[in-house]
């Protein structure tokens, strides 16, 4: 870090307060998880951290040195590494990018290497921080003006204007999504409904094929073996899975062989040659 | 004796002007001694009412005199411009905001495809309602079976929501990414969505409320 | 063919009256159009506003354009006489000044831009702020591609902070002269921008005609 720039020091953020306990558990699950990322407290992301480093070098934001900027920016990481202070990923992908610029910056341009030169990359940076400058003092400028209710009134007594229609529908653009957000994810938090009508179980497949297999000394299809009504739609797949996974089982306990000639070619099984 | 004000009251044009904003925002008739409360020091505002009241004379607006207290009001004879018939606010049904959604998402709509997205049969009321409010027309009939008549959305809905045109509504992901769709529906948090044993079940949509597009709270 | 009115206009004197009445009746702009609408056939409100800005001009009350809309407000040198009037607004975060003020001065904008400007995500809320207080709405599309949404800002805004137009916010041209409201193309020449859990934003299937049907099959 150059002596001239006064360090810009990393804190430590307060940590949150504690939950109410009838929290949802989720809901502190996802806290908990956030409280882990610590932010740097006081800053909006890594570009208001460079405006503000930036700013230490008094000198005009055109004239910034990006190279002492990256420097500045990569000790203020190093000493919050040192604090112990963990960063958010944000900042931590900024300090790869300027350590990547800064010794692109220092060594010689490679002639093969495509896309924007360093320096490029250089006056963009600088360019967004000026943007970013320029958009603050904007903002600033915006809520120093004079505000409707603050320093400029409306009429205190307005007078009901009559419309053609004696009823008016207070909705508004957010409502309205809102309204069609919650439709189309309502089935996002719907718990899962278990559907037993239409569910083969794998011990009543296995029940099945055990009872059917003593039959089979050739090869048959696993498709024989469905219950009667259980061949097509959501049955079928159903009755088709557990049936399998019922061979399987049966497979690994000796009982029977599975043979299939090419992918996707129809499932075919036996009893097991020397089994009972 | 009383005590001299330190500055000379400002001269009698500017103290017009105050009596005139005061007046323009308050929501009620102010009277002289509230006025005077208002304004700086030696102000003399009966006589900054009196030369208002000459300036407004014969105008669109005069200044009139109410009990103690003085308001703008607009000309007498140019009532007719106003037709003060009371128009009366109410809050769009659930049933008729979520109808109305889906028309704007995905016209031309048939009421059977409404029907499909929102789980729960749409009363006539409903879609009557937005048809009147000017906010909803029939379109063109589908061609397929039966022809059903298509439903969307129309020049007074855009107007009334901001939009330059229907296709500028944002989608699902990106409600999402800008924070206009809660992770969790509010409200909804309480409500078990489906009971056991009836998986039908579409929320608190059922609710004969909502069928008919009544539930205003 | 326009058929002819059937009796002349009114004198402008009295269409300056009436436009007085309408404007300082209503709490909101009033378009030209509004105004027509309601006058006799054959008036011209536009004249009949510009004649009464001038008779407005340097009183407690002016005519203010905001837009394509004009309203009564008081003078803002007035405002040490209006402290029961001033409306307590929600302090808006710095985020939303930011945000608020790319939208202003870039828009329209997608989200995308206004975070590339910021260098940082918009958090939930921020835009769901401005929309709700009236200042931001909903733009046209822009057509590259995943035709993202843009965003405005709105004649509340304008009214709000007493802009006649977009056109006149503060040190625009001397922003737009240093080439700070020139896109850029980002991408490759930006910094890094890290999002928050919205990697399966993916333009495509945010188009509302996509969404009809996409899950239900």
């Amino acid at each position: 870090m150059t002596d001239k720039v006064t360090p810009l020091r990393p804190r430590h953020r307060t940590p949150p307060a504690p939950l109410p306990l009838e929290v949802a558990t989720a809901v502190e699950e996802r806290r908990a998880e956030e409280a882990l990322i610590v932010d740097v407290d006081g800053y909006e992301g890594p570009l208001d951290l460079l405006l503000t480093l930036a700013r230490t070098q008094k000198v005009d934001l055109m004239q910034v040195s990006i190279l002492q900027l990256a420097e500045q920016y990569l000790g203020f990481v190093e000493e919050a590494r040192q604090l112990r202070i963990e960063l958010a990923a944000d900042y931590l992908v900024m300090a790869a990018w300027l350590a990547f610029l800064k010794s692109r910056l220092l060594l010689p341009p490679d002639p093969e290497e495509d896309g924007p030169s360093a320096e490029d990359l250089a006056a963009h940076l600088a360019f967004q921080l000026e943007r970013l400058d320029a958009m603050r003092k904007a903002a600033a400028r915006l809520m120093g003006r004079d505000r409707l209710g603050q320093s400029r009134f409306l009429r205190g007594m307005p007078e009901q204007i009559a419309r053609r229609r004696s009823v008016t529908f207070e909705v508004g653009l957010i409502d309205l999504m809102r309204a069609y957000a919650r439709l189309k994810t309502r089935d996002e938090f719907r718990p899962y409904a278990f559907d037993r009508k239409n569910v083969f179980t794998m011990e009543q497949a296995l029940e099945r094929v055990r009872g059917l297999i003593g039959f089979a000394g050739e090869w048959t299809a696993l498709s024989e073996f469905l219950p009667d009504g259980w061949g097509s739609g959501e049955r079928g797949r159903s009755a088709t899975a557990a049936t399998f996974a019922a061979t399987l089982e049966l497979a690994r306990e000796g009982k029977l062989e599975i043979r299939q000639d090419a992918t996707f070619a129809p499932i075919t099984l036996r009893r097991k040659p020397g089994a009972e | 004796m009383s005590e001299e004000p330190d500055f000379p009251p400002p001269p009698l044009a500017e103290q017009e002007r105050m009596v005139e904003a005061m007046l323009f925002a308050s929501a009620q008739p102010v009277s002289l001694r509230d006025l005077a409360d208002r304004m700086p020091q030696g102000a003399d505002p009966a006589e900054a009412v009196a030369s208002l009241r000459r300036r407004y004379a014969g105008r669109g607006v005069e200044l009139a005199r109410v009990g103690d207290s003085f308001a703008f009001r607009t000309a007498a004879d140019l009532s007719f411009l106003m037709q003060t018939e009371t128009v009366e606010t109410r809050r769009l049904s659930r049933a008729a905001t979520e109808t109305l959604a889906i028309i704007a998402y995905h016209q031309p709509v048939t009421r059977a495809e409404i029907e499909e997205i929102r789980g729960v049969a749409t009363s006539r009321g409903t879609l009557d309602q937005l048809i009147e409010q000017g906010w909803v027309r029939i379109g063109r009939r589908r061609m397929t079976p039966g022809r059903p008549v298509t439903f969307v959305v129309t020049e007074g809905f855009l107007d009334h929501f901001g939009l330059e045109s229907a296709r500028d509504l944002p989608g699902l992901s990106e409600l999402r990414a800008a924070g206009l769709l809660d992770s969790r529906p509010p409200g909804e948090m309480s409500v078990p969505l489906v009971r056991e044993g009836d998986e039908d079940d579409n929320g608190d949509d059922t609710r004969p409320g909502d069928l008919f597009g009544e539930e205003d709270d």
